[in-house]
């Protein structure tokens, strides 16, 4: 190269070319440039929709995120009250947060300019401190990216066709993969526990579970359940109504995953092996528990681990009442609630089958026997259908039909059973009725989506080929000359909201219908018997509407006597209830004693 | 909310005071006089000062990645009479871009106490504020006002240039009003500084005077 | 398999000369296992016999569990495009290794910085003995033992401010009268 | 007469020509290195301890920091050694996302490099095109990703979100617009004099030792030897793409440039490909949620062609929900220090900068 390159310095002056071209300089601040629609600028929450599971707050890995309580924020069943606050001087705009955002409340928007002389500024409240951002949202929790599974494991089950040939179970549970795929979906925030009534440890039995710790998930679960393997299969879940990943997907199966760790140890030895719980020094206090159903079982065993002298009197010959006997088999085996029952003699519960109190024993020689009472009696008595011709032959509750049927015996169903009602047990006589051979007409007053019975039960009715009748109230039975049900007549009826309460079904004049049926199986609703109390006790014991008052420790009005189950007028009547009472009366029996030294 | 769940939450006021021991604030450099005249004399000096802005160019972190594109032609900050300079003696502005490493601390510090008065600090990103990403680190600070006194903080990992350029307009209407250059109060509160900076910087050897 | 012919053999030759447990692991990545003092004549012979003249990387990590650290010397053939990876381990107790920046000088840098960060020390390593960090007095910072976050508390200095935070998990609990037990507390969020 | 005498001199830790703080202490005769020491850790903030309190999604977002001007092929590494770890398939419109993602990077960081190579030569104008134009790639990575400089896009399973409407459009006519500014930049700066002059017989790597030296990158293909992981050990969709992998002879700063110009255009036409052949379907392979998210115990080796040149991933996993160890090989790691030491001795002063932008050193790849 020559010391007088010309093309080498001619050629760069040729880029004068560019003078007086528009230069491509925005004039910021005058002029805006566009921030695209996917920024990640500062965050915006939406507070309403936010549920505060604080799943923002556990991914965020530089501990930006806090969960605080907000004035205007109440919080309650599936809502923690708590909200994220972001701190600007740790966030990496990584928008994590918002793809772990379980309701998709969490967004980040096109704002990101914040400049000050005062560094303790940069906290924010997403949506509260900035709640014009939200016309501004751009890069959004998208349901398609997000990092939330949202749909369930599906759980096999066995074919309608074949289900409805025997009493077999139909969900066949879950396997091991399942489980462990299934109890990864969580993200353990523990909204769940709250709407448990008897707050079992859901977050931490299910991570249990997701780390391969069977045994450490069964230990979890009997801290505060004795019967996890009847609500494995049978609760009625209200966890999972509340669960974050439902807002937007399917909740986590909490109940199949309890199912699932139940299974594990399939029998009483195994689980005392695994569970090996601390059992106090006998304290030489007497307890007498009245009937061995859920909330008798519980009280019973928790209150022998803490040593108590307990004694449960059972009238039936087998355990777990309503439990027993009013679910089918093909939902719930005998031997599920069995080997739970033998693990508790096992502890030392001591279950006198049998024993009817009232008759084989009196209540007062119980009383005066004990430092305790529990009373788990439950709602023996149904209600009748209380139309023209109830007292045929052939109408019958479904408590004493699925009993008959549990305890062995044999019921004559004929062609058609009509089952009546809405609930869970109606939807149980309208399955059991169509594994006896009869064809299944269901009546219901309301609409199929009003109705109280899980959507899994009622779909598994109609695919086994129950016939679902909804809007129709039943007015008549018809008899035949010996008094044997013929048929049922109903009016179909329309729903009419008044007053934004929940729609009422009046009923359509001229509508009226005759079904032919061989029986009628009615699941309206129980009624307790207290026959079995002296007169002065029951005259002492506050009652309402035929239920017993009890406060926070299920203690009565009579304090050496607690209460517990259906027959208590706390809360809804299902099994999980039954045994938080149970739970929660023996830490009352336990509080009231051991004051007592 | 109910009452069970404020037990051990502390309190506004308390968190307030937490935060007024964390650090002394230089804030108002008092250069504003009562005298009418120096009045005058301090506005113009101000609008001067504000209108040419060196910054030193030394990039600390990753903040500085933003520094080339706000430099240079598509949001050209020389509008805003915005300039590098190459020398701690020359300029007025000290950028930290981001984290400061505790090995870059030192060298920091030595360039900040070589800068003429007036001279300005401006802290770029989460990292400076409260340890951003890197909190649990051994090897970074995490809070920039304990070891230096900072006039403008700009949010963001890291800022985008719209936003440097937000921080360098705030920073000139703190100059004009006086607000800004924290040179004399950092030499007022040496000693507070200087204990803070000896805990991170274990070998310290500096000049022993300030003035070097 | 048929399809790692090239790969196999190079394996094979490894074994014929040393001691090695080794295997194929995928496509063009050979892993052997060598005791400490047989690494740098794997090195050499596979450096100058088998022309894998690259040193791509040399990794340490740190098994406190079996109280050993692992050094991992990766190097590459340009010709084949195959990868040898070396795997050994040392002692924690007595943290020394060969030196092999005679081998590859660019080893040097690694053994530098593993003097700093793991405390493992290579006989003859020339070169400053701070690389990375300054005035460094506690220990090595990447051996699993020292507690990084826990360093960045006592020594910087949080900025206040945020301390009403609160736990979701303990909120819902405090409301619902819910006792963990403490065998299930290390399955809570955290 | 001068006398001739040996001094120290300290350089940087901030000078212009790299991006990051790192010192070399010369040692000089003259204006002559004789010596020279490359000082590290001004940048140092202990990434790879850091991952280890974090777990397998929440590194990512760390990982992208390594090296300010190139964080993608950081991202683009550790996916791909996660789902090699894992097992875990990508699908393919994903592999050629992430693909386009790369080449953008690769453009966005030449022109940053323009910026540095022809400022530390003394030609600033060059320097307010290229960076400026560099603008409208973050722009296109705006749209795509959300973030201009550290997008946390491509992750273990796929990318993050599917690209938005009109995005092909727009990056047709981005390409459109650099493809024509290239050779304005041609004009100021292949064809001046000065930077031929300042560039050519300078900072020499021998083509003999370049490979065991550790070079890689466009400092490799300088020294004539051919060798890029993007061939060698093709990933995404590489294989299924047409292009050209330069290289000159000479080893010196005027053969990586013109490697590196090359490149822009071998990019711009990936791209192109890409943005046509891209097929439809998903884009993300969903990983389980991701607090408790476990790999399976084992290592891997993954290696990327950066902009730099060759990096890789050495991941660990023990088989818990965060990595074992998490290391990274930077081609700045060899570059920076070893190499630089050795071909220092015998330059100029002022040329240290000048080769230092040349070899691509990023400190804060060296001290992570």
């Amino acid at each position: 190269m020559s010391i007088l390159d010309l093309k080498g310095l001619l050629v760069p002056i040729g880029a004068l070319k560019q003078m007086g071209k528009h230069p491509h300089t925005i004039n910021f601040p005058d002029e805006e440039k566009n921030i695209s629609d996917r920024y990640r600028g500062f965050h915006h929450n939406s507070l309403e929709d936010c549920i505060g599971c604080g799943n923002c707050s556990t991914i965020c890995m530089n501990e930006a995120i806090d969960m605080v309580a907000l004035a205007e924020i109440e919080g309650g069943k599936g809502d923690s009250g708590l909200r994220p606050r972001v701190d600007y001087g740790r966030c990496c705009y990584c928008a994590l947060c918002v793809d772990v955002c379980p309701t998709g409340s969490l967004n980040m928007t096109k704002d990101f300019i914040q400049v000050t002389n005062n560094p303790y500024e940069f906290l924010l409240t997403p949506g509260k401190d900035n709640p014009e951002a939200k016309e501004k949202v751009s890069f959004k929790a998208d349901l398609e990216a997000s990092l939330n599974i949202f749909d369930r494991v599906p759980m096999r089950e066995l074919d309608p066709g074949e289900r409805v040939k025997s009493f077999a179970e139909v969900l066949l549970g879950y396997n091991e993969e399942e489980a462990r795929r299934e109890a990864n979906r969580c993200i353990s925030c523990g909204l769940c526990t709250e709407a448990c009534p008897v707050h079992m440890h859901i977050p931490e039995y299910i991570n249990a579970i997701a780390q391969g710790k069977d045994d450490e998930a069964l230990k979890i679960i009997y801290d505060n359940n004795d019967l996890p393997e009847v609500c494995g299969k049978v609760c009625t879940r209200r966890c999972e109504d509340v669960c974050a990943i439902q807002v937007r997907g399917e909740a986590v199966a909490i109940r199949w995953l309890k199912g699932y760790v139940t299974e594990t140890a399939d029998n009483a030895d195994l689980i005392k092996q695994i569970v090996t719980p601390e059992i106090r020094e006998p304290n030489h206090y007497k307890v007498g528990i009245v009937g061995a159903g859920p909330a008798g079982l519980t009280a019973g065993y928790y209150l022998s681990l803490r040593g108590y002298d307990v004694t449960i009197y059972e009238s039936h010959k087998d355990p777990g009442g309503m439990v027993m006997y009013g679910i089918p088999k093909y939902r719930l085996p005998y031997d599920s609630i069995q080997k739970q029952v033998d693990y508790m003699v096992k502890m030392g519960v001591k279950i006198h089958y049998n024993t009817r109190v009232g008759k084989d024993i009196s209540f007062q020689e119980i009383y005066d026997n004990s430092d305790a009472v529990f009373l788990g009696v439950g709602l023996q008595d149904a209600w009748n259908l209380g139309i023209e011709g109830d007292d045929a032959d052939g109408v019958m509750s479904a408590i004493d039909f699925l009993g008959k049927i549990n305890s062995g015996e044999t019921v004559e169903v004929g062609k058609k059973l009509i089952s009546v009602g809405g609930g869970n047990v109606s939807i149980d006589a309208s399955r059991v009725g169509r594994r006896l051979g009869a064809e299944v007409d269901q009546l219901y007053r309301r609409r199929i989506k009003d109705m109280p019975a899980d959507w899994e039960e009622i779909e598994g009715a109609e695919d086994e080929g129950v016939h679902l009748i909804p809007q129709a109230i039943p007015t008549r039975v018809i008899k035949d000359k010996k008094g044997k049900v013929k048929g049922i007549e109903y009016v179909k009826a329309e729903m009419i909201s008044e007053g934004g309460g929940r729609p009422r079904p009046v009923p359509i004049e001229g509508s009226e219908t005759i079904i032919d049926c061989d029986i009628i199986i009615a699941a309206i609703g129980q009624k307790a018997d207290y026959s079995l109390l002296p007169e002065d006790i029951a005259d002492k014991l506050k009652m309402e509407r035929g239920k017993i008052l009890v406060n926070d420790n299920r203690q009565t009005s009579i304090s050496k006597i607690f209460a517990g189950g259906d027959a208590v007028k706390y809360g809804n009547v299902d099994a999980i209830s039954a045994i938080a009472d149970g739970y929660y009366a023996t830490l009352g029996i336990d509080k009231m004693l051991m004051k007592k030294e | 909310m109910s009452e069970k769940n404020t037990i051990g939450i502390p309190t506004v006021e308390e968190i307030k005071q937490a935060q007024i021991d964390f650090s002394p604030r230089c804030t108002a450099a008092g250069r504003v006089n009562d005298k009418e005249t120096q009045k005058m004399v301090d506005y113009i000096l101000n609008f001067a000062r504000k209108h040419s802005l060196f910054v030193l160019a030394y990039g600390t972190g990753c903040g500085a990645i933003e520094i080339p594109a706000t430099m240079t032609s598509r949001y050209d900050a020389e509008r805003f009479g915005i300039r590098g300079a190459a020398t701690p003696r020359q300029a007025d502005i000290l950028m930290i871009t981001g984290y400061l490493s505790t090995k870059t601390l030192k060298r920091v510090i030595r360039v900040y106490e070589q800068m003429q008065d007036p001279k300005y600090v401006i802290a770029f990103g989460s990292c400076t504020i409260n340890g951003g990403m890197y909190f649990d680190s051994y090897n970074t600070i995490k809070a920039l006002d304990r070891y230096l006194p900072v006039d403008v903080y700009i949010a963001g990992c890291m800022p985008r240039p719209e936003s440097v350029i937000r921080g360098f307009v705030k920073l000139q209407e703190l100059i004009q009003k006086g607000n800004a250059g924290n040179g004399e109060c950092y030499r007022e509160n040496l000693d507070w500084y200087r204990e803070n900076q000896q805990k991170v910087i274990k070998n310290w050897d500096f000049p022993e005077n300030y003035n070097w | 398999m048929s399809n790692f012919k090239k790969e196999t053999k190079i394996l094979k030759s490894l074994k014929d000369v040393f001691e090695i447990k080794g295997s194929v692991k995928s496509d063009k990545r050979i892993s052997i296992k060598a005791d400490k003092k047989n690494v740098s004549s794997i090195l050499l012979f596979l450096k100058n016999q088998k022309g894998f003249i690259h040193l791509n990387h040399i990794s340490c990590v740190d098994w406190i569990e079996q109280n050993e650290f692992e050094l991992v010397y990766i190097v590459w053939n340009p010709k084949t495009r195959l990868t040898v990876m070396v795997h050994t381990r040392i002692k924690r107790d007595e943290p020394v290794m060969e030196n092999i920046d005679t081998i590859w000088d660019q080893a040097n840098t690694y053994e530098r910085e593993f003097r700093e960060m793991f405390g493992i020390e290579f006989p003859g390593l020339i070169g400053a003995k701070e690389f990375i960090l300054e005035d460094w007095d506690n220990i090595p910072p990447m051996r699993k033992d020292f507690n990084s976050q826990q360093y960045a508390i006592d020594t910087f200095s949080t900025r206040p401010g945020r301390e009403n935070a609160q736990n979701v998990r303990e909120a819902i609990q405090k409301r619902s009268g819910e006792e963990i037990p403490d065998f299930a507390k290390k399955y809570s969020r955290d | 007469m001068i006398r001739e005498q040996e001094t120290t001199l300290y350089l940087g830790p901030q000078h212009p020509g790299i991006t990051g703080n790192m010192m070399v202490k010369l040692k000089v005769k003259g204006d002559t290195v004789i010596k020279a020491e490359t000082h590290v850790g001004y940048l140092h903030r202990a990434f790879e301890k850091l991952i280890e309190n974090r777990n397998w999604l929440q590194s990512f977002t760390l990982l992208c920091r390594f090296c300010v001007p190139e964080p993608d092929p950081m991202e683009l590494t550790y996916a791909r050694a996660v789902e090699q770890l894992e097992g875990r398939e990508v699908p393919e419109r994903a592999k050629y996302i992430r693909t386009i993602v790369s080449e953008l990077a690769r453009i966005q960081s030449f022109l940053l490099w323009y910026g540095g190579q022809s400022g530390s030569s003394g030609l600033y104008t060059l320097g307010q095109w290229s960076v400026g134009d560099r603008n409208y790639i973050l722009d296109l990575f705006e749209d795509l990703t959300g973030a201009r400089i550290y997008h946390m896009y491509m992750w273990p399973g796929g990318v993050r979100r599917d690209l938005p409407e009109g995005w092909i459009d727009k990056a047709y006519k981005t390409m459109d617009y650099l493809e024509k500014r290239l050779t304005d930049y041609n004009q100021l700066l292949f064809d001046n004099a000065i930077f031929q002059k300042r560039a050519q017989g300078v900072g020499i790597i021998p083509k003999d030792k370049a490979i065991e030296w550790g070079v890689v990158g466009a400092p490799l293909r300088g020294t004539g030897i051919k060798h890029d992981v993007r061939i060698d050990e093709p990933y995404e969709a590489y294989d299924q793409l047409k292009f050209v992998v330069p290289t000159y002879e000479g080893g010196d700063v005027w053969a990586r440039a013109l490697v590196r110009r090359d490149e822009i255009k071998q990019s711009i036409s990936i791209i192109r490909q890409a943005l046509d052949k891209l097929p439809g379907g998903s884009y993300y392979n969903r990983i389980p949620n991701p607090m408790k998210w476990t790999v399976p115990a084992g290592e891997a080796w993954v290696k990327t062609e950066s902009v730099r040149g060759e990096i890789g991933f050495y991941v660990v996993s023990d088989g818990s929900n965060k990595p074992r160890r998490v290391h990274l090989k930077g081609a700045a790691y060899a570059h920076g220090v070893s190499v630089l030491e050795k071909i220092l001795p015998g330059q100029n002063i002022a040329d240290v900068s000048f080769i230092l932008n040349s070899l691509g050193v990023c400190p804060p790849e060296i001290e992570r």
